[in-house]
């Protein structure tokens, strides 16, 4: 049977009647040109993927992390407040926030949907698992009792898994919307190159203003030279990420802007401690010197920016001057003293790395070539993440490389996921068994919660731990976000602890 | 006739059979638990066994192909990995784009490819001939992604002749919602007398399926060429020749129905080929077809939609193979007799 | 309506056929006969101008055209229309995939005769023909069938010459006579000039008035074929005929 | 060994299960068989039967006592040896390997011999067969099946493809053999020449079958005379084409009825072979066609 | 009485090639030749050495001291395409050598055997056939890991039932030429047959298939690398190479546009020859 494209159905005049005073009515739509499908899960619980580009427009967390402050800044909650051993924290809530369902958001349904996310077990659901139970003293107070402190003004903060919406309108088939945020959806056509159109919320707490875009096109268009072209024919008006070149000629194009953000995004290249030739210390530490660190952010051209320690700038625990260097007569010294190099037998190491990204393909180059040098042979096999995965899981390799990001704005995740011992490793991929860090890192969130002086300390003593006494560790490189946008959109600021997330409502015509 | 249709009928069958049992195979070959893939990069132990138990992981192999089979005849061909929908779903809005693209691109390729190899053919060894030559043979050797690029740059980017991707201009979705009896937009915009819409599809269509054309026109430009070349030898060239006819004549009168035989055949191979080959195009043009869906399920490993693009792949080969062998029936009359 | 003066032809260079001299008129009948390989074919083609890539040169008319010197619009109107051509394999010579009515229809739209359904009617029945065959592919008529239908295109058509090619060699000998009999009736009848390449001496001894006997791209012997044939006198014509049976 | 050498009963032979060959009984026996029948009429068909080639779709082919389901194949294949009608030799091997294939290892130096005794210098075991003309050819094909010393040869139109002077040459030959043989050809003269016995097919079935001289004198099957009455000969009268040419024989009924000039409304069914004072006719107008 | 019934297939290579000189095969196959060369002397005619990152040196244009310009991490272009010459021809030869022995020997057999091995054989042929190629090539290199062995494997497992199909349908034809029935009668057992007449017979057409293949088979593990499953860094491979100057081609064109063209005019060449070839070897077209 016949069927009309387009879910919303009623096809609306282009031009709009009457522009109300004070300003420019901004009629257009801003299109965003991602380079992957966008939605695969509706369920704000559960969405752990691209779809946050969208659902962080629909839904809304207690708190937004702001990373030129370094800090979480206030959304549904207004303030917040937590107890002197950071074990229990209390949210005061913003009041006259409707749901899109219609539903007044209050403590009671704060409560319902944490619970709600907690119980589904899905996605980053574990970022609430600090918290023992919630309690809603009156309508605009939520307090969080904890099993052990953590900077829960942060989680709340998470790009995933800490929205909170209205329990009983939650739709997984992407008709209807369940938040409290500036846009709902106005068509969704999986698998179309316009996926997702969202419309302005008239009822959002916030208030419209003429200038604002009230509605946003996803159109995902996978190869950047297209979404170039397309850019400069103003069909799309933000595209997530180009290649160096490409930016290069962006930033000398009329009628486009361009906007250079660091990520919290790195790349991890991590040794296997546990068995192989890599279980000697000294071999891990001729790896880390023979990458060519400032040959390989050069050769990225912006779109990376060596690293210094693990922790990537913007957040509570970077370390400056932990700054890596390429070094082979070092690195030749050392292979010396364990036996292989030049004059000695080959060495031969097993390196995974991810298929399909270049950045990756990029180090491995590199290394491969310094490594000949040094009479060790890399044999790089790109896979499949699950295959990855799987292959180090049994430590199957001698060398892993994978990007790491927190899920909520804090570099604890790459200590307690990456570098806590576990019997079974699930992203312990370097194998570290080391009793002083592991202790060490468990004291994180406490001091994280009480003392952050402490905590930026202790966070510096476990980098230089982890990468220079037990070189478990390489970190070349830290992802910049190149965006690219016309230049009629302004407001746009790129913030890294929603990673491609354009917050549509800030932006102007 | 009839009895050969049902042999036919069931040969296709058995090889639609054959197709299922190997793409089994291929699916558990795939190393990487798909539960894995289902359940996300930072996925925990309780949501891996869930995500096993939920696709059938841990029954034995023959129970899950039985079930496997199952699943399909009901209309159940799992569901995507990477997109978490039905893979049937998927490739109903996959498939239509890709027919589309497919379908333009080698209407392009018999408009050109048979009148240039009759137009060789005619001037064998001539200045034409050379030309057709060279070029068909050209256009089956250029890398398909290459020569889309440079179209794309070319006369989209610089000379703003075309669309640079897409399938139509989105923004009449409003001005002129097309209403869809097929899902593929070129047709429904027809049928429904949408012309905004038509006039547009149209347009982007033009780049993408000239890309997808260039092997199909070569190869059925040499093909003609060379069917031709060899019916005109024949005897039967000869007595229309004593009879009068010019060679232009022999060629499209007589010679031209013969030789379309091969080349029938050559079409239903090429079109399977092509909806598949064609997500190297689809990707830079933008195009929501089947061939894209089947890259980034190759590239995430989404085991059941690689089954499903393969499953009606393999089916839309033997149904072209069955609707050429009848078409060959009308076009040559001494096979219908087999 | 043939005559023929110091034909050569060659394939690069090489000599395959050379005729001295060859004259057939209204109503008469001659015919070539000779070894595989000895020219006969060559011959008969070159009479229409139909040798591709071959070197002619001597003095060829047919129904008054200089096929030498004709346009080849000339020659397209020759064909067909005034000499026609009868070959050997009789399903191989008619297109497969047109029916014989189409093709016959479509000869005559090109000659422009008016009336094409009378000519085709009274054609067919000429060579004993149901109408009905008009309607069949090639695949589905007889040898002999085929072969009478190739005549009756020339009937059609209004020739005057009917050139044929061994138009029996690949037919019973039931369905050769059938042949070779209408052949005869229409001499009688119309005054038809035929020119017929054989390599079967009996055959030929029984309908030709005249004989051409070709060996290695000459002619060695020509005459009546009363005379050649009782009297040869080439060593050739003598072996030729001392091993028919 | 006495009695016929081979003998199909009632075989009925066909590719990719159509019947070609209906039913067809008859014996290789001594003084040469021939077979004759217009083209298409199952000929070839019938000489792969004889040769083991093709399986019968039912009857036997009996070799000696034995069928040629069970023969020992070794000793069938000394014995019965193919002349076939065109390609008989592969075109890539030079000739005097494709002779030598059918010698054993001992008795290679045997090719030269077989060439001379088939009238064919020694030399010419070097060449490939497009280097050789049609004659010579024949004569390859020949000097191979005698190779193995066989009692009988199954000569499928051995002379068609040649010359009508080389074509006698070769028949000379062929006269001059002494092992038993079945003779296919369309030609009556080599028949009548080389046959003592001869079988009319036509449509895959025997319509006439007796000794050569008689049959072909006084034919009792209105093909076999139609067949001999349109052989042109030398100096005499065009020969007469006698009734319709249909061009499929008719599938019920006797096969010639459509082109027969007799034919009346008896011959809507199936006639059985009779004997005829010695011959085998399938025809319910056997005596009126004699007496004719 | 005439040759215009022996078919191409009984047409010996040698007698028939010098006899229709082709000038277009005789240019495939000096292109080949060159380009053959140009990969085989590689290592002397490479101004650089084949895997030397300079990441400093990186995108530069085309000029007198790199001819092709240099690729993103700074490696001349002319050296790797020269060296990936290599791997692509490798992969061409292999490809083509695994799946026709394979193809042709199932094939033969089916067509010399015929009834139920034939059945058997051509119907499992035809299941390979339905599956498209690209995806069985796709899934075969993710389950081995992406490698030129890898790829030469996956080409291969998709590209053999098609010369089963051609060698199949050929050789039936010759099983039943007489010269077979000959040998068949003279006890000569069946492999012997198969090989010493059917096989020799039967290989004109797939040798022309297999020349005019070779292109193809470029083509598509140039496809493959380009989803970034076939040969992997450093390996020089033109398919590879476009795939990783792929979204240069707006602003460092000679990345991709080079290797682009070595791969146009490799496959180029190899129809060329392949379709002189067929002309050449084919009488009935050559008629003329
Ligand atoms: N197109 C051609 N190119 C080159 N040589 C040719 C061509 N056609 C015929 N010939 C050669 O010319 C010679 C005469 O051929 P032609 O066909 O006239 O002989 P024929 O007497 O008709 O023989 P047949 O009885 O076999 O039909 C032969 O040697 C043949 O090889
Ligand atoms: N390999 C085959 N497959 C299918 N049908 C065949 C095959 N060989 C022959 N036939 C058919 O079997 C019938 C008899 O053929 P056969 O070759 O035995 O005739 P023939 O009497 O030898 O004819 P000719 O005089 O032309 O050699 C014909 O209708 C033919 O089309
Ligand atoms: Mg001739
Ligand atoms: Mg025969």
């Amino acid at each position: 049977g016949g069927q009309v494209r387009g879910a919303g159905g009623t096809p609306e005049p282009r031009a709009s009647t009457g522009a109300p005073a004070g300003g420019q009515v901004n009629d257009s739509t801003f299109v965003y040109a991602p380079n992957h499908d966008v939605v695969t899960d509706w369920d704000p619980a559960t969405s752990y993927s691209n779809e946050i580009i969208a659902l962080s427009n629909i839904y809304e967390g207690l708190t937004r992390y702001d990373s030129q402050a370094k800090q979480a800044k206030p959304r549904l909650a207004t303030e917040w407040k937590s107890s002197g051993d950071g074990k229990q924290w209390t949210f005061t809530l913003r009041q006259g926030v409707k749901f899109h369902s219609g539903a007044t958001m209050d403590a009671e349904a704060v409560k319902k949907a944490i619970e709600r996310t907690k119980d589904k077990k899905g996605g980053a659901a574990y970022i609430w698992d600090p918290v023992e139970k919630i309690e809603t003293p009156d309508a605009s107070t939520v307090v969080f009792d904890l099993k052990y402190a953590a900077p829960l003004d942060l989680v709340a903060a998470s790009g995933y898994a800490a929205w909170i919406y209205d329990v009983d309108a939650v739709d997984a088939d992407g008709e209807k919307t369940a938040g409290t945020g500036p846009y709902t959806i106005d068509s969704w056509q999986k698998g179309k190159e316009n996926e997702l159109t969202l419309k302005a919320f008239e009822d959002y707490w916030g208030g419209w203003k003429p200038e604002q875009y009230k509605k946003v096109t996803f159109r995902v268009t996978p190869e950047i030279t297209t979404a170039w072209q397309l850019l400069q024919r103003g069909e799309v008006n933000f595209v997530e990420r180009l290649n160096p070149q490409l930016f290069d000629q962006a930033r000398a194009t009329q009628g486009v802007q361009v906007k250079e953000t660091e990520s919290f995004q790195n790349l991890l290249v991590l040794f296997n401690t546990a068995e192989g030739p890599a279980k000697d210390v000294r071999i891990r530490q001729a790896l880390q010197l023979a990458i060519d660190y400032d040959g390989l952010s050069a050769a990225l051209e912006g779109a990376g920016h060596k690293a210094s320690g693990l922790v990537p700038p913007g957040l509570l625990g970077h370390a400056e001057n932990m700054q890596p260097k390429q070094d082979l007569v070092k690195a030749q010294e050392l292979l010396a003293e364990a036996g292989y190099g030049p004059d000695n037998p080959e060495l031969e190491l097993s390196l995974t790395y991810g298929i399909g990204d270049e950045d990756q393909k990029l180090l491995v180059t590199l290394l491969s070539s310094a490594l000949q040098k040094l009479n060790v042979t890399l044999q790089a096999k790109p896979m499949n993440w699950g295959a990855q995965w799987d292959l180090g899981k049994k430590r199957g390799q001698d060398i892993f490389v994978m990007y790491w990001y927190p899920d909520y704005p804090d570099a604890y995740s790459w200590f307690l996921n990456v570098f806590k011992s576990a019997d079974k490793p699930q992203f312990n991929l370097s194998y570290l068994k080391n009793a002083e860090i592991d202790a060490a890192i468990d004291k994180l969130p406490e001091l994280t919660a009480t003392d952050v002086s402490a905590a930026a300390d202790s966070y510096e003593e476990l980098q230089r731990k982890i990468i220079q006494e037990e070189a478990a560790v390489a970190v070349p490189y830290v992802q910049t976000y190149q965006r690219a946008l016309s230049s009629d959109v302004q407001g746009y600021t790129d913030n890294p602890a929603y990673p491609n997330v354009v917050f549509f409502y800030d932006l102007k015509r | 006739m009839l009895r050969y249709l049902t042999r036919r009928l069931g040969q296709a069958l058995l090889v639609v059979a054959g197709v299922v049992v190997l793409t089994f195979v291929v699916m558990r070959l795939v190393p990487g638990d798909p539960a894995v893939a289902f359940a996300g990069p930072k996925a925990t132990p309780e949501q891996l066994a869930e995500a096993r138990a939920r696709f059938g992981l841990d029954d034995p192999l023959p129970m899950q192909l039985l079930a496997y089979v199952r699943d399909l005849l009901s209309g159940d061909w799992g569901i995507s990995l990477r997109t978490r929908q039905p893979v049937l779903d998927d490739l109903y809005l996959a498939f239509p784009a890709s027919l589309e693209l497919v379908g333009a691109a080698l209407l392009l390729a018999i408009a050109a490819g048979i009148p240039l190899g009759v137009l060789a053919a005619r001037y064998k060894t001539k200045f034409p001939d050379f030309g057709v030559r060279l070029g068909s043979m050209l256009a089956v050797s250029v890398p398909v992604f290459w020569l889309a690029l440079a179209l794309q740059t070319v006369f989209a980017s610089n000379l703003g002749w075309f669309p640079v991707a897409g399938e139509y201009d989105s923004s009449l979705d409003t001005t002129s919602p097309l209403t869809l009896w097929t899902n593929i937009t070129a047709v429904d915009a027809l049928i429904t007398g949408n012309w905004p819409i038509l006039t547009s599809t149209l347009e982007h269509l033009v780049l993408p399926a000239l890309v997808v054309a260039a092997y199909p026109a070569g190869v059925i430009a040499q093909m003609t060429r060379a069917a031709l070349i060899e019916e005109s030898g024949q005897d039967h060239a000869r007595l229309e020749r004593a009879l009068g006819f010019g060679e232009t004549s022999i060629l499209t009168k007589f010679a031209l129905r013969p030789a379309l035989n091969p080349v029938l055949s050559l079409i239903a191979l090429v079109f399977a080929y092509a909806i598949v080959n064609g997500f190297l195009v689809e990707a830079v043009f933008n195009w929501p077809g089947l061939g894209r869906y089947a890259a980034e399920s190759i590239r995430s490993l989404d085991t059941p939609a690689i089954a499903g693009v393969t499953l009606l792949v393999a089916l839309v080969y033997v149904l072209a193979n069955l609707v050429v062998d009848i078409l060959q029936g009308f076009v040559d009359p001494r096979t219908r007799t087999r | 309506m043939i005559e023929v003066r110091d034909l050569r032809v060659s394939y690069g260079g090489r000599p395959v056929a050379e005729v001295p001299e060859l004259d057939v008129a209204a109503g008469e009948s001659v015919a070539i006969v000779g070894e595989s390989g000895s020219g006969k074919s060559t011959t008969l083609l070159s009479l229409l101008g139909l040798t591709e890539h071959a070197e002619v040169s001597g003095q060829v008319k047919v129904c008054g055209v200089d096929v030498m010197t004709a346009s080849q619009k000339a020659l397209r109107e020759l064909r067909g229309a005034r000499a026609a051509l009868v070959m050997q394999s009789p399903q191989a010579a008619l297109s497969p995939a047109t029916r014989l009515g189409t093709l016959m229809r479509r000869a005559l739209r090109l000659h422009g005769r008016d009336d094409p359904e009378r000519a085709m009617a009274e054609a067919v029945e000429a060579v004993l023909l149901d109408p009905a065959i008009l309607r069949r592919y090639p695949h589905e008529v007889s040898g002999g069938q085929a072969q009478r239908f190739a005549i009756a295109l020339a009937i059609a058509l209004g020739a005057e010459v009917i050139l044929a090619d061994e138009p029996t060699s690949a037919l019973d000998v039931t369905v050769q006579a059938e042949v070779v009999g209408v052949l005869r009736r229409l001499r009688a009848e119309r005054g038809l000039a035929l020119l017929l390449v054989s390599h079967d001496l009996a055959l030929v001894s029984t309908i030709a008035d005249r004989v051409l006997v070709m060996k290695d791209g000459a002619v060695v012997e020509s005459g009546p074929a009363a005379r050649v044939l009782a009297e040869p006198s080439h060593p050739y014509t003598r072996e030729l005929l001392e091993a028919l049976p | 060994m006495t009695g016929p050498v081979l003998r199909a009963e009632r075989v009925t032979l066909g590719y990719a299960r159509r019947p070609v060959v209906h039913d067809v009984s008859l014996e290789i026996t001594e003084g040469g068989v021939g077979l004759i029948g217009e083209s298409g009429s199952g000929k070839t068909t019938l000489a792969r039967a004889f040769l083991g080639l093709l399986t019968p779709m039912s009857g036997n082919i009996w070799y000696g006592d034995q069928t040629l389901k069970k023969v020992d194949l070794r000793a069938f294949r000394k014995d019965v040896q193919p002349v076939f009608q065109a390609e008989a030799l592969d075109p890539r091997m030079r000739v005097g390997r494709s002779i030598a294939e059918a010698l054993p290892r001992a008795e290679r130096a045997r090719v030269g011999e077989l060439l001379e005794q088939v009238g064919l210098a020694p030399e010419l075991a070097d060449r490939r067969p497009h280097q050789l003309s049609g004659g010579q050819r024949q004569r390859v094909v020949i000097a191979r099946a005698l190779a193995v010393g066989p009692r009988l040869l199954i000569l499928d139109e051995p002379t068609s493809a040649l010359d009508v002077t080389v074509q006698a040459r070769v028949l000379d030959l062929l006269a001059s053999l002494d092992t038993e043989r079945l003779l296919i050809t369309h030609n009556l003269a080599v028949v009548e020449r080389l046959c003592r016995t001869s079988h009319v097919l036509f449509a895959g079935r025997v319509v006439e079958s007796g000794p050569t001289a008689e049959l072909l004198k006084s034919p009792a099957h209105p093909y076999t005379r139609a067949l001999r009455d349109a052989v042109p000969k030398l100096g005499g009268e065009p020969p007469q084409a006698r009734g319709r040419t249909e061009a499929v024989p008719a599938a019920t009924g006797c096969p010639f009825r459509l082109r027969c000039p007799m034919a009346v409304e008896k011959c809507e069914q199936a006639p059985e072979p009779r004997d005829l004072g010695g011959r085998q006719v399938a025809c319910h107008r056997a005596e009126d066609v004699l007496a004719a | 009485m005439s040759t215009k019934e022996q078919t191409q297939d009984a047409q010996p290579l040698r007698r028939t090639l010098p006899r229709v000189p082709d000038r277009f095969a005789a240019f495939g196959a000096v292109l080949i030749v060159l380009i053959v060369l140009a990969a085989v002397l590689a290592p002397w005619l490479a101004p650089y050495p084949a895997d030397d990152p300079r990441p400093l040196e990186r995108l530069m244009e085309p000029s007198v001291a790199h001819w092709f310009g240099t690729d993103q991490v700074g490696r001349d272009v002319l050296t790797r395409i020269l060296y990936g010459g290599r791997t692509s021809l490798f992969i061409a030869v292999a490809v083509l050598a695994v799946s026709a022995v394979v193809g042709v020997t199932l094939g033969v057999t089916a067509g010399y055997a015929g009834g139920w091995i034939r059945d058997v054989i051509m119907r499992v042929t035809d299941v390979f056939l339905a599956f498209p190629a690209l995806l069985l090539s796709l899934a075969l290199a993710v389950v081995l890991q992406p490698s030129v062995n890898t790829v030469i494997l996956a080409i291969a497992a998709t590209w053999w039932p098609w010369y089963t199909r051609l060698s199949a349908s050929v050789a039936a034809s010759i099983a039943t030429r007489p010269y077979v029935d000959a040998a068949r009668c003279l006890g000569v057992p069946a492999p012997l047959i198969v090989l010493r007449h059917v096989l020799p017979n039967s290989l004109t057409p797939v040798l022309v298939q297999i020349s005019l293949d070779a292109g193809g088979v470029i083509l598509t593990s140039a496809a493959l690398s380009y989803l970034g499953l076939g040969a992997q860094e450093p390996t020089a491979e033109w398919g590879l190479m476009v795939q990783q100057g792929q979204t240069l081609f707006t602003t460092n064109w000679w990345v991709v546009t080079f290797p682009g063209l070595a791969i146009l005019v490799t496959a180029f060449a190899f129809n060329v020859l392949g379709e002189g070839l067929r002309n050449a070897l084919d009488p009935r077209r050559a008629v003329r």
